[in-house]
């Protein structure tokens, strides 16, 4: 895989945003089921704010673009996905401090933070129908010696699998984090809506930076 | 004197319960509202709930409560933006929300201390009203 | 459907809370908010629970939230001046406001009937948000 | 002691309503002591509102005076003393259906209605702090044989006692119920707000019932 500086990190947010905006309803239908009917709206309000945010500042580095995204949905969210999500940038950022190119490696180590953030923030467990239980399978993925073993395209087809995987393992799963958790078994046979916006993050992550021709589609 | 920061979903829940704990304490015990989201919308705002902790600084300590567990998320995100002697003496709680106030504020009104403040406001659970 | 009437001295705590349950549950769970004093101040006002109860007769059943012990000084009045057929499905519970409210109101959602939503309102003393 | 009818009963009340509007600070001040400084608004509210009822319903008998009085005062006062002294006057009014003239008799019987609504609202017994330990010894009183021996301005001084020194001995003791409850010890040595309003509401109807000329000082 080819390194992404600052510029790709920028684009792949915007792109990043630009999913989860399109999404809005989906993503607020799901927490209609089983949650308050506010995810969408929750993650396009962050994400149209973050997009606003990158644009005011073009000179920043991978680093402070990833920390703007955290401190912007920490601050806009409103939802519980705000601290998580906006940890996860956080952490991420930390981890990507002084990276200049992101090599395939950074990367690994760049989602492995942010899957620490969001347990740093919210204590879950994989099992516990939440955001968690699509992203944590990239991050395992990402740092095993397959991933190594894959060349791009191979290896963002597996990231695809997992994290679809991922999000539609919540379905069967009883909710024991978050306000679905307050549904008990009634939130049995629905996708969790954090793990939906966990996999469409991951996809469009991956579509703009396989996108961007260093990395070959074949 | 122990300060209580009121985090709601609700901008009116967190103000109300405000209002409510001040006609029972008066102007003594510092309780700041930090419900709802800018734009009116349900929600809560941990860079609000750290400028609100901050701003008791002058407190003995603060006590921070909490709607639903997705409010305590972006609490102890406040905390985490907070500096190592700005958090030192702040608290949240486990506790209902507009009990925990209410009796929270009486108890810090007597002049209590931190551990005696929070141990009321999250006894408030115990509270029997019939 | 069991509905329910949220009485508290405070007119936005209600109307706020009420506006969190809509939130949770949509508009499958009858909600009637019955906060402060015509004149917006701090009170309650038994005559309106009366009529707020009257209105949700509808439902299998109705569960009266109070926030502190004097609100439930008022909805007991209110009880009585409704005739025997109309309190019959009518129940106060002894539960924290704003969390009885919720989990009593998703517990109604799923078409739980009087004693289980019950339950529930008044378990959320135990509900832990940390 | 000589009948009281309904214009007397009406007098009588707007009197109560007077001294209550007069006394709103001191019963504020009190119930900002121990409760939420508000029991002077809700007592002066209240019976502002039942002046206002009284003055519309000009043929009532003396069932409809006290039951609109209690009505009024359960819809207008707010805190935990309207449903209280509201259904005490609807429990007096209760007794005195179909009453034209209110003996001595009826006087003591009322008056223990009174007190029996405040129990049934309130579930205070004595020694609670509440407004019981002002009037229930009023209502002992006039039903006792000492009530029945002496004249009228002898039982009216006695009664001026014992809703005194019952609205006194509220101050050393430890509220266990209502607001000032939630103060624990603090709430010792403080006068309790609606023993206060009981003994101005006591001494007023007397002070009215006295001097209608029907009842001599001497
Ligand atoms: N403690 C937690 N740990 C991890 N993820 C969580 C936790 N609590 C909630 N979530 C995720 O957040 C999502 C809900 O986000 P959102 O609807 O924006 O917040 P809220 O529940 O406050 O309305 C859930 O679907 C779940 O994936
Ligand atoms: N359960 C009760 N039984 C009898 N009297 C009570 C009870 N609860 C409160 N009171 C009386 O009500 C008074 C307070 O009235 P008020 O201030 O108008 O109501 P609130 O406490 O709701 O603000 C107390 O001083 C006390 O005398
Ligand atoms: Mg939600
Ligand atoms: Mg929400
Ligand atoms: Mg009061
Ligand atoms: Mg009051």
């Amino acid at each position: 895989m080819k390194c992404a500086e600052a510029a790709d990190v920028r684009r792949i947010l915007d792109a990043v945003g630009a999913r989860i905006i399109e999404n809005r309803e989906l993503l607020t239908d799901l927490d209609r089921a089983i949650g308050d009917a506010d995810h969408g709206v929750n993650m396009a309000r962050g994400f149209e704010a973050v997009i606003r945010k990158l644009a005011s500042m073009p000179d920043a580095d991978i680093e402070e673009i990833l920390k703007a995204t955290g401190m912007t949905l920490v601050s806009t969210v409103g939802g519980a996905s705000g601290p998580l999500y906006g940890t996860a940038f956080l952490y991420a950022a930390q981890e990507l401090k002084g990276v200049t190119e992101v090599t395939r490696a950074h990367l690994a180590r760049a989602v492995r933070a942010a899957v620490n953030g969001i347990v740093r923030r919210g204590r879950a467990v994989i099992g516990d129908k939440t955001m968690l239980d699509a992203i944590e399978p990239v991050a395992a993925f990402l740092e095993s010696s397959d991933a190594s073993a894959c060349d791009g395209a191979a290896c963002a087809e597996e990231v695809r699998k997992r994290v679809r995987s991922g999000m539609e393992s919540t379905i069967p799963m009883q909710a024991r984090k978050g306000r679905a958790s307050f549904l008990g078994e009634r939130s049995v046979g629905h996708c969790d809506p954090g793990a939906m916006s966990g996999c469409i993050i991951i996809e469009a992550a991956l579509g703009a930076l396989c996108d961007r021709g260093a990395e070959p589609h074949s | 004197m122990i300060a209580f920061v009121l985090v709601s979903h609700s901008r009116d829940v967190a103000s109300g319960v405000r209002e409510m704990a001040r006609q029972m304490t008066g102007d003594v015990v510092p309780v700041v509202a930090c419900g709802g989201m800018p734009d009116g919308s349900l929600g809560t705002d941990a860079c609000a709930i750290a400028a609100a902790i901050r701003g008791l600084r002058e407190n003995d300590g603060v006590i921070v409560l909490c709607d639903l567990g997705s409010a305590i998320l972006s609490a102890e995100q406040a905390l985490d933006f907070l500096g190592e002697n700005e958090r030192c003496n702040v608290r949240i709680a486990d506790a209902p929300f507009l009990e925990g106030a209410l009796l929270g504020a009486i108890q810090s009104s007597a002049g209590s201390p931190m551990d005696e403040v929070f141990r009321t406001a999250e006894g408030a659970r115990e509270l029997r009203k019939l």
